[in-house]
Formats: structure tokens, C-alpha cells, sequence
């Protein structure tokens, strides 16, 4: 009962949880992200068939947070989630090329629906601790990034294994969450 | 009326496994009732009215309540 | 863990539907919920958890019945 | 909530709802049967794919009849339903020589079942109203009623299109279910 009382007192006092999806490819590294975000750590991921979901406290505020499962047969599904939704972080592994196509069209899919108009969204570009990871400006570009319209959006580079990247991209998550209520 | 009917894909089976669960250990229901609609492609007027019944649950609901 | 999992025949597919829609519904939950966790070839000790919430239901309980 | 004060009224005065099930292969006549116990009348059916439960009031006594769906991908639910059965009328097409050997298959496996145990097993040999259909003994040796052990059993010919035999069937399952209490 503690997260009801916790809202009612929220929306009492004018903030509410924020909710935020992590969505992108299967392999990405959402559900590592997202338990770095929540315990600082790094675990050991099996592929996510559904979901993981969980609170993240950053800086005193509080962000339920949803990591989906990203196989081809599973993405369908996701727009079941959009509903209320404050923002999306897309994850992109850095080092897959050949998906990067794939990926696009599902971000561009996304953006498309009525739910997510409103959305921030901030794109994770992955894995950058690899060799051979694309640059955050080719994966921006691969993205469409700069020709999307009407949508506030930033990118960062990542690495959820090594730690790097996540507190600048968080940071510009909540500035923009808040500088928009 | 049979609309592609079928889950072949184990992927799929186990999604829709492990959503139905939530939804039965009542846990974020009404997305959980979003997702099983859609998964076992159920007709408007259905998903309606199931729909319907979660956005009139209680707040406090609680299977665990015994009898008032 | 993936045991033969799917659901290719649309008869199982629509009957599986028909079932859920009534346990979504609250209608006769006990009985829905073994044959979904039938059907859904649930493991054995999800299913338990999700028979004995069955269980812990109170018999008074309706989604309708507003804050109390 | 009438059923609920029903059955509290019912329990507190040492009777309670009897729990029948409506078993048999597809097109055995199941649901055509279900309705005319109900409401008297002949209606249309399709297969069932699922169930139909109905609260059949018999003589001043309330039963709650399932009818299950008989199709062959189905069938293997069918256990689900048994908890709590006092008992179960199994509906035979008369006519269905070819798969007499199936429905044999289908009674022994419900019988073995510990949850049918203490259940009234009343067979109903069906659409007696066709030229061709068995007579009701060759129905009760194809399905190999006579050496049944430890199960009250009996065998009616009936005919749910034109109505014959239901009563008779219904005035034996009554009076057996009486006497076991
Ligand atoms: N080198 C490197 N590997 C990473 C990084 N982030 C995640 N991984 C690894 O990539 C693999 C996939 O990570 P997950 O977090 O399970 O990926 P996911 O996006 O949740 O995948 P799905 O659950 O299938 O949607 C795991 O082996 C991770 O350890 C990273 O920044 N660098
Ligand atoms: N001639 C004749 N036809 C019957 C009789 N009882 C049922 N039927 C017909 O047999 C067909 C199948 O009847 P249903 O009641 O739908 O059969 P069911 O057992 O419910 O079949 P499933 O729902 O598939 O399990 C229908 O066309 C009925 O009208 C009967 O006594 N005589
Ligand atoms: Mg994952
Ligand atoms: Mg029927």
C-alpha cells in the first residue's frame, strides 16, 4: 500500500511518479541499463521475454520505470505500454550495424503514436566501451535523429557495463522532465 | 471469426505466459489486460468491456481483504 | 523451460480466448484459472501461487464496489 | 448475489447446489441438451468452443450444469472442470459407430480420475430419433459400462431434438443423487 499512499500524497503536494520506458532491439542492454540505474550494478541478463519494471530513485525523485523486452515477436506489444508515458529511452547497441536500419524503423513507428506525442525522448547509444561502436553522431543520423520534429530529444553515449554515460544522460532526463511540468 | 488464430512462436507463448501471471498475481492489471487483449487478438467488444471493468476496480482492492 | 510451447490450433487458440474472457470478467475465477494455467502449460509452482491467491479471495469481493 | 444467499440458505438448511458436468465427444448433442433442460425448448447450437453454464432448476432442485466443448484439441481441459462434480451425464451420438472406441477412451479416462471418483455417472445415448442409431444396450458394451466397478451408473436412450427420454434420465440422476447424500 505504500506506493498508493506515496502517490496520493504526490499528486496532493503537485509531483507525480514520472513513468519511463526502455525500449529498442533485443541485445540493446535495457535491462542491464536499467538495473544500473536502479542498484548501480551490473547483472548478469538473460534475454527479456515481458518485462522488467521497477522504481529508480534519481536525486531524491522517483521514476517507475519499464525495461521491454525487445525480441521481433514481443515488439508488437509495446504500444500496450505507452499509455502515460513521460519519456522513452532507446537503447542502441553501438556495435550493430546491420540492425541499425531495424531499429530506426522502430523508433520512427513509436513516434508515430498518439500516446508518446508528448514523450521526451533520449537516445542511449550503447556498448560504446566496444571497438567498433558507431559514433554517437552516426547513430544519431542512422536514427533520423535530426529530422524529427516536434519531439524534445537528445543522445548520449553509453556504456552500461563499464558505468559511462548513464548519470550525464539521467541528469538531462530530469532537467528536461521537470523544465516541461 | 478466426482471425490468424494461433501462437505458434515459443517466444510469444512464454510472453503471453508470464503477462497473464501479473495479471493474475494483480499486479499493473490494466496494462496487463492491454496486453492480453492484443496478444489473443480479442475483439473490440470485448476488449471494451474488459477494459471497462478494470478503470472501475477499487483503489483499495485487495484480494487479500477477507470479508468485509 | 520452453515446453513445447505454443498454441498453433485456433480451436485451443479461441478457447483459451473464451476462458480468459470470463476469468478477466471475474465469472467462475477458480475454474478459469486451472485451465489457463493448463493451457498455458504453467510450472507447477507459479500455478500454486496462483491457485492459492484463487483461494484467498473473499467471498464478498466485486470490482464494483467502489472505495470503501 | 441471489445464487450467493442461495447457497448460504441452502447450506444452513443441509442441502446445497448440485455440481453436474455435461461430457461427450463433439456433436454428441451436449448443448442441445443443456437448453432443453434449462429452458425446455429445442435451440440452435454451434460447436462449442468452451463452455455454457446454466443454472437448471429440476423438480424444486437447483443444479449448476456445465457443458464443456467436446472437440478433440479441448478435451484435454476437460479435468480442469472436475473438482466438486456430483455428477457427470456423458452424452453419446447413437449414431457415431466410427467413434465409439473414442468416446469409450474418453469415459475410462474421466473415471480413472481421483477428483470423479464419488460421481453419479448417467449416460445418455443420444439421437435415438435417428433410423440408424444404436440401441442403448450396443451403446453401453461399446463403452464398456457393464464391467464398471464401484460407480452408480445407468443409461438412458434419449432424443434432446425431440425431447424423449430427459425426464426419465433426470428423475433416476435426482433420486440417486438424493439417496447418496
Ligand atoms: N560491451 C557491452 N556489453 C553490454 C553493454 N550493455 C549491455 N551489454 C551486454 O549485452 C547483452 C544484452 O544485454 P541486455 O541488457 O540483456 O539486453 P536487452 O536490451 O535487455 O535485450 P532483450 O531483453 O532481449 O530485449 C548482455 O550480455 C549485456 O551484458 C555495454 O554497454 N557494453
Ligand atoms: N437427430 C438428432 N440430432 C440431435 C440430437 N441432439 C442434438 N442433435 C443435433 O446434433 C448437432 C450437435 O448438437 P450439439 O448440442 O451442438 O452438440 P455438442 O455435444 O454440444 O457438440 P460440441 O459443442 O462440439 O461439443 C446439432 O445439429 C443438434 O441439433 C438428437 O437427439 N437427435
Ligand atoms: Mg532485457
Ligand atoms: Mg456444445
Amino acid at each position: 500500500m505504500g506506493g498508493l499512499f506515496s502517490s496520493i500524497f504526490t499528486s496532493l503536494f503537485g509531483t507525480r511518479e514520472m513513468r519511463i520506458l526502455i525500449l529498442g532491439l533485443d541485445g540493446a542492454g535495457k535491462t542491464t541499463i536499467l538495473y544500473r540505474l536502479q542498484v548501480g550494478e551490473v547483472v548478469t541478463t538473460i534475454p527479456t521475454i515481458g518485462f522488467n519494471v521497477e522504481t529508480v530513485t534519481y536525486k531524491n525523485l522517483k521514476f517507475q520505470v519499464w525495461d521491454l523486452g525487445g525480441q521481433t515477436s514481443i515488439r508488437p506489444y509495446w504500444r500496450c505500454y505507452y499509455s502515460n508515458t513521460d519519456a522513452v529511452i532507446y537503447v542502441v547497441d553501438s556495435c550493430d550495424r546491420d540492425r541499425m536500419g531495424i531499429s530506426k524503423s522502430e523508433l520512427v513507428a513509436m513516434l508515430e503514436e498518439e500516446e508518446l506525442k508528448k514523450a521526451i525522448l533520449v537516445v542511449f547509444a550503447n556498448k560504446q566501451d566496444m571497438e567498433q561502436a558507431m559514433t554517437p553522431t552516426e547513430v544519431a543520423n542512422s536514427l533520423g535523429l535530426p529530422a524529427l520534429k516536434d519531439r524534445k530529444w537528445q543522445i548520449f553515449k553509453t556504456s552500461a557495463t563499464k558505468g559511462t554515460g548513464l548519470d550525464e544522460a539521467m541528469e538531462w532526463l530530469v532537467e528536461a522532465l521537470k523544465s516541461r511540468q | 471469426n478466426h482471425h490468424g488464430d494461433s501462437l505458434s512462436e515459443p517466444t510469444e507463448f512464454e510472453y503471453l505466459r508470464k503477462v497473464i501471471y501479473e495479471y493474475m498475481m494483480g499486479r499493473e492489471t490494466k496494462t496487463m489486460a492491454k496486453v492480453i487483449t492484443t496478444v489473443l487478438k480479442f475483439p473490440p467488444d470485448l476488449t471494451q468491456k474488459i477494459l471497462e471493468k478494470e478503470d472501475s476496480r477499487p483503489l483499495f482492492a485487495s484480494p487479500h481483504s477477507g470479508i468485509f
